[in-house]
């Protein structure tokens, strides 16, 4: 009888982490909408800076967005280079190491602008809310994304263990990697 | 919105070929079967209402039989299952009679013809059931009669929500894809192997035989025949997320003649543009985010996880059978197809309305 | 042994004094302690068939809700995302928050006074079983208000509900709503096997006991082996989507098609495990309209054991599509038509009652033949769809929402509702008022009919189920429209069975001890029988034990009355072995099921809740079996 | 009615044992509800090694190591002998023979438990590498729950019985533990055929 109000503050709280969590919105806004204010165009981008207006978190906290990014990470082949974050000819995306930065914005930029060494920019192929997922799931390849809404296991070979199971590894801005480095 | 489709055109019981003439005569016998097993339950529920209605006013333990037979041969005359209803209702809304002694031993002798009565309906229907059971298997084994020496081979793949369609061909570079359209020529046998690369869907085209299911991990396969020229509706019938109810298809049968033209005009690389519009929608096309997901043979575009566009305007539908293929409809799929199809895996675009004009006409000339 | 020996016995005090004695002892206590710890069968039952009813008429509103959006084609009330968690959240809450709970609380509520015991076998467990059922089908509900409902129909199949498709906890909290009823499901079918098989009044041997007994006792056997093939099936789905088993990905060696076997080997005797207690109401309310005993007890008990049985071999039906070998579906074709002989015995011996009784038309009986007019049809269509080719055609079609419609309605709800109009009386006191309800029945079978015929029609056209949408000019506009109007005719009919309810609540006749003259034993106590259920506990002369001794009711004497106290009796006979005593009110089912809750609900956000959560559970399940008092007490159950 | 008094019932026990005790059906009943749970996770295992998506059975795995299951069956076999003469000394309503059975069950129980724990190190395989881990890992689980739920069961009792409660049904309640626990001893054998042996098989 006692547990009673403690049960419903408890779903009171489940409730409005479970809104923002479960909420599938497919109405992309159309592209050209570009996200962050201002997209910098250096190479070199310190990371750590907060995010503008958060929207991005938006995309982090829910579900359906991360599980979309996972599906364009692969249809848009970003496999092909990143592997399954663990990296080839791209960097590994599941590593605290980023070279561009690992917030959220630093990460959409990589994605519209591309960067020098591979990377081609999507400006203007992918959809402003297609990039959006596609961050939130990149970041959740580090264990960024809460654990409640990160993807779990693939229905196809498991490559690595599911971004859910991925421990959180806090971005660290590193420079450009070495030469040596890029051969490893 | 719809696209327009003929009364019928999805229906089990308005067939085209050999597999779904099959099963339709199945289910008319077991149609009729039925019917008249219910009639029978039927009389013999009312009769049981009815026979008595006359102790009421003059308690009769035991009633004349000769009464009986002919009260129930009335009955039986008169059995139709709606007349039936109502005989039921009336019968009981004149029924009004107090509350009598139980009876908790009834008679033997009279447990005794209603136990024969009893066993004779089990028996009829232990009889029945097994006639249905072989005429079922018969049935079956018809459906495997249509010979395996298909003519046309088909790989249909269900994806959320549409389906993938690849035509074999022999050497292989004589095969290629369409979508969400099936081309098939009246009277030859086509072999369908069922595929799906996401979750379980369910190929359903009524005219021409019945249902299988795609399964990830698992090959099905389905052999039909068409013997009409048509165009039969089908759709996804196994629950497949957001679109499941807007996932289509078309089955196109036609003469030898005709399929073998289509096969053709199908093989050879898209076009190239014709005209300046078209051409500044083909640069739209292939620098926009069309080429993310889409083919169009002969070109840069290569996507291969949305459906290939090389013939797309030789199409009768768009979206896997929602709108029709025209020019009105296509421009609008482009600018808002979560609007059309609310959750499908292509993204709004926000191209300038010239560009979507231009693409527009681009992809009309892909006949 | 010790300190049992003395204390007031039945049989020596004078009638009043008795009854005092009897109530102190087995009363409830007032308020809303006593409303938390109570172990008294009938309130529980009455509590759960409630709940049943009430989710019953959430799912309903459901249904309005699809109805009027399939009314017209391309309509857009309502998108595709909500479409899908409705029709999901219908299917879920009818088969698993209220067909099956509601015949099992029926059975809580009447097997206990039918078999005239003073209590069901494990009241605790029964105490438990209700709150485990109302915390889990309350989770899945609030879930759906938040629009976390899940979306992947009531059979879920993977890989759309599994990891990849259905991604956030929607599909989670379903699988572990699963959890809840089946643990409430399996509790009760526990109780009820053992109250059938041990807690009979002397003389009511395995023979002389009442149908609708029979059919619960068949029925729990049922849910006895058939949950545990439901609840391994949802406990693999959310491994899979939690901690990343691989179950059911065909790529790492799984299988989709194990969910389809796991869940339809459930899934198919579910169908049963809410119809043949139907078929026990349907019989209870024939003998005693008919005025006289069913005819062909035997092959009546014989039929529902053979339907018992059955009912596991049938489950490929369902996945006749899925490409499996011919040969099987050959098999389970014959099977699946088997079946239809012992209900076909069931229906004939009911008509030959009906035929050779003196009928007395009052609501439960219009039910009844309602019941079997619907019935016979949905059996027909399901010896259809047990044919391997016209099932390719019709499965997962309007044709097959048609079928089972007409079976589950037809063969489980009208019954029930015969069941309630019959019942009430001994539950409240109060008799329902005769002419609402024929004004219940008739606009429940005309809506119902109108409804629900059209769909076989759809179906036969290529309708396809599940569909938030259907595009005009198939030939499938009229008939949906039809279908829909019906609906608008089943919700006048709900709402006129409401007012009955609440009318006769208030305003209705005062029921007699046996205001049907009916011959089974919960009529022979007060109406509503008081919490002790009987003075005495009776002894059974025949079937049919108020009919045969119209003058008095030869019962025992000597059980203690100033503890709980009732008498076990032998399996086969009947014959008086031990008095056993029962246990008494407890906190403890409660807070055990809030831990159990908690490590539900908990553990599908983190496979550690598991261990954090059984922490809790530990402590209020040894609270729970501790004994209390002294000697001479009665100590509580383990189970 | 009016009650007609026929039989008087004040002579009968109020405790007893075997079919004569709710407690004992009760039991039964839960056994067989697990023992489904048991034949249908063991069928499903079957199910996924000839139909799944395996060619090889295990896949890529070794199959588990012999030694830490067959000193847990042997140790679980030792068990029934004690755990047989503590039902008897239930059935005698001995307080003293409950009490020594019931603390050497306990003792069996934890040592049990230990080797069980050892025993997850000796699958060679994880529960999210393939399907053959997984429902390896689940008939593992599945058993080792309830050998925690009798062990916690024994311990509960085991207290009790040195408590003021040690009388009348608690020695009903020794016999039934002792019958759970001969179901966990038989449940094993089948689950350790299929873990440990049937992969060396096919």
């Amino acid at each position: 009888m006692h547990a009673r109000p403690l049960i419903l503050c408890g779903l009171i709280a489940l409730a409005a982490a479970g809104c923002r969590r479960e909420e599938r919105e497919h109405s992309a806004r159309p592209i050209g909408e570009q996200g962050p204010g201002k997209v910098v165009l250096s190479e070199l981008f310190p990371g750590g800076s907060p995010p503008p207006g958060g929207s991005h978190r938006r995309y982090e906290e829910n579900a359906y967005h991360m599980n979309e990014g996972k599906r364009l990470y692969s249809w848009f082949n970003c496999v092909g280079c990143h592997a399954h974050g663990g990296g080839g000819i791209g960097p590994p995306l599941m590593d605290e190491r980023w070279i561009y930065g690992g917030q959220p914005e630093n990460i959409y930029a990589s994605i519209v602008e591309g960067r020098p060494n591979g990377m081609p920019s999507f400006r203007g192929k992918i959809p402003d809310q297609q990039v959006w997922q596609l961050v939130a799931y990149v970041r959740s390849l580090s264990g960024q994304a809460p654990k409640d809404a990160a993807p779990s296991r693939d229905d196809h070979l498991s490559a690595k263990p599911s971004e859910q199971q991925t421990p959180a590894q806090p971005p660290r801005n590193s420079a450009l990697p070495t030469a040596s480095e890029r051969r490893e | 919105m719809t696209a327009p489709v003929g009364p019928f055109a999805q229906s089990a019981l308005h067939v085209a070929g050999p597999q779904a003439a099959h099963i339709e005569r199945l289910w008319w016998l077991m149609f009729g079967v039925s019917a008249a097993v219910y009639a029978l339950v039927m009389a013999a529920l009312l009769i049981a209402i009815l026979r008595r209605r006359r102790a009421a006013v003059e308690p009769e333990p035991r009633p004349d039989p000769a009464r009986e037979q002919g009260l129930g041969r009335v009955v039986w005359a008169a059995t139709g299952l709606t007349a039936l209803t109502l005989l039921l209702l009336i019968a009981i809304l004149r029924r009004r009679r107090a509350a009598v002694e139980p009876e908790p031993r009834p008679d033997p002798a009279r447990e005794q013809g209603l136990g024969r009565v009893v066993w004779a309906a089990t028996g009829l229907t232990a009889l029945t059931l097994f006639l249905l059971i072989a005429a079922s298997y018969l049935t079956d084994k018809g459906l495997d009669a249509l010979a395996h020496d298909e003519e046309v081979s088909i790989e249909v793949t269900g994806q959320q929500w549409w389906w993938k369609v690849r035509y074999h061909g022999a050497p292989e570079s004589r095969g290629f894809d369409t979508a969400n359209e099936i081309h098939i020529p009246v009277g030859a046998t086509v072999k369908l192997t069922l595929k799906s690369t996401d979750v379980i869907h369910s190929l359903w085209v009524p005219a021409l035989h019945g249902k299988q299911d795609l399964i990830p991990g698992q090959d099905n396969v389905l052999y039909l025949r068409a013997d009409r020229p048509g165009i039969y509706r089908g759709q996804c019938a196994e629950f497949c997320g957001f679109q499941h109810a807007k996932m289509a298809l078309k089955v196109v049968a036609e003469s030898r003649e005709d399929f073998a033209r289509w096969r053709e005009a199908q093989l050879a690389p898209a076009p190239q543009p014709a005209d300046a519009v078209q051409a500044r929608g083909m640069a739209v096309f292939l620098s926009g985010p069309c080429v993310m997901c889409h083919r169009i043979a002969g070109t840069d575009a290569g996507g291969v996880t949305g459906p290939d566009l090389t013939h797309v305007a030789s199409r009768r539908t768009l979206a896997a059978g929602e709108i029709p293929n025209n020019r009105g409809h296509l421009a609008a799929w482009i600018a808002d197809p979560q609007g059309i199809k609310p959750g499908n895996h292509m993204p709004a675009s926000n191209l300038d309305p010239a560009d979507v004009r231009a693409l527009v006409a681009y992809l009309e000339s892909l006949r | 042994m010790s300190g049992h020996e003395d204390g007031p016995r039945d049989g020596r005090l004078d009638r009043l004094a008795t009854e005092r004695m009897l109530e102190r002892t087995w009363a409830t206590r007032p308020g809303l302690w006593g409303w938390f710890t109570t172990v008294d069968h009938k309130l529980i039952g009455w509590r759960y068939i409630v709940t049943a009813f009430v989710f019953f008429l959430l799912a309903g509103l459901g249904a309005v809700a699809m109805r009027l959006q399939l009314a017209r084609p391309d309509s857009t009330l309502i998108g595709p995302d909500r479409y899908n968690q409705l029709f999901t959240m219908h299917g879920t809450t009818m088969m698993f928050l209220f067909a099956v709970p509601v015949m099992e609380a029926m059975a809580v509520t009447l097997v206990p006074l039918m078999v005239g015991t003073r209590n069901i076998a494990f009241p605790r467990l029964n105490a438990f079983s209700y709150w485990v059922y109302v915390f889990g089908g309350a989770m899945i509900w609030i879930a759906f208000m938040l629009n976390v409902g899940a979306d992947t129909g009531w059979f879920s199949y993977v890989p759309l509900a599994g990891p990849e498709y259905s991604p956030g906890k929607r599909v989670d909290l379903w699988a572990q709503m699963i959890t809840f009823t089946e643990v409430s499901a399996l509790a009760v079918s526990v109780e009820l096997i053992v109250t059938i098989l041990k807690m009979r009044a002397p003389g009511m041997t395995l023979n002389r006991i009442p149908l609708f007994c029979w059919s619960m006792l068949v029925t729990s056997f049922m849910v006895m082996f058939a949950m545990p093939a439901v609840m391994l099936a949802s406990s693999f789905l959310i491994m899979d989507r939690l901690v990343s088993t691989q179950f059911f990905n065909p790529a790492e060696g799984g299988s989709p098609l194990l969910w389809q076997h796991l869940f339809w080997f459930f899934g198919h005797p579910e169908v049963y495990i809410i119809f043949l207690p139907a078929l026990g109401m349907v019989s209870s309310i024939v003998a005693t309209f008919a005025r006289r005993p069913v005819f062909g007890h035997m092959p009546m008990v014989l039929s529902l054991v053979a339907t018992g049985f059955l009912g596991f071999g049938l489950w490929v039906h369902h996945m006749f599509a899925t490409g499996l070998p011919q040969l099987g579906d050959a098999m389970f074709t014959a099977a699946s038509m088997t079946i239809a002989i012992p209900s076909g015995i069931q229906i004939f011996c009911w008509i030959a009652t009906l035929w050779d009784g003196r009928p007395v038309w009052r609501t439960p009986l219009l039910f009844v033949a309602g019941f079997i007019v619907i019935f016979v049809i949905g059996g027909l269509t399901g010896v259809m769809l047990a044919a391997v080719p016209l099932d390719l055609q019709v499965h997962d079609s309007y044709f097959v929402v048609a079928h089972f419609h007409y079976v589950l309605i037809g063969g489980a709800v009208f019954p029930l509702f015969g069941a309630v109009y019959y019942w009430f009386p001994k539950i409240t006191g109060r008799l329902l008022s005769e002419r609402l309800g024929r004004w219940n029945f008739w606009l429940f079978f005309i809506g119902f009919n109108v409804a629900f015929f059209p769909m076989h029609l759809l179906g036969l056209w290529g309708m396809p189920r599940r569909v938030y949408t259907y595009p005009g000019g198939l030939g499938w506009d009229l008939g949906n429209l039809i279908a829909s109007g019906g609906t608008l005719l089943l919700v006048l009919g709900a709402l006129v069975f409401l007012a009955n309810v609440w009318n006769s609540l208030r305003h209705g006749a005062i029921a007699r001890d046996n205001p049907w003259d009916a011959s089974t034993l919960e009529w022979a106590t007060g109406s509503p029988p008081p919490p002790y259920n009987f003075r005495h506990i009776p002894v059974v002369t025949g079937r049919e034990p108020l009919w045969e001794e119209r003058a008095s009711l030869p019962v025992v004497t000597g059980l203690r009355i100033d503890i709980r106290e009732l008498l076990t009796t032998s399996v086969v006979d009947a014959a008086p072995e031990v008095r056993e005593p029962s246990p008494a009110p407890s906190i403890w089912p409660l807070l055990s099921a809030i831990a159990l809750t908690g490590l539900f609900i908990g553990s599908v956000f983190t496979p550690w809740a598991v261990v954090w959560g059984a922490i809790p559970l530990s402590v209020a399940l040894i609270g729970w079996f501790w004994p209390k008092g002294g000697a001479g007490r009665r100590d509580p159950l383990e189970e | 009615m009016t009650p007609r008094f026929v039989e008087d019932v004040s002579a009968l026990p109020t405790t007893g044992f075997g079919t004569r005790s709710l407690v004992w059906w009760g039991t039964l009943a839960f056994i067989a509800i697990e023992a489904m749970a048991f034949v249908l996770a063991v069928a499903a295992y079957f199910y996924l090694a000839f139909a799944g998506g395996e060619s090889r059975w295990p896949p890529m795995h070794d199959p588990p190591d012999l030694w830490a299951s067959t000193l847990f069956t042997v140790v679980l076999l030792a068990s029934l002998w004690p755990n047989l003469w503590t039902k008897r000394q239930g059935e005698a309503e001995s307080r003293r023979g409950s009490r020594i059975g019931l603390v050497v069950m306990s003792l069996f129980g934890i040592v049990l438990t230990g080797i069980r724990v050892l025993e997850w190190g000796t699958l060679n395989c994880r529960w999210d590498d393939s399907a053959y881990g997984s429902i390896t890992w689940v008939l593992l689980g599945l058993h080792t729950l309830h050998l925690v739920t009798d062990l916690g069961d024994t311990l509960v009792l085991t207290a009790l019985m040195f408590t003021r409660h040690a009388h009348g049904r608690r020695f009903s309640d020794v016999a039934e533990n002792a019958l759970y626990w001969n179901f966990v001893v038989l449940a094993w054998l089948p689950l350790c055929v299929v873990i440990y042996l049937v992969p060396r098989w096919i």
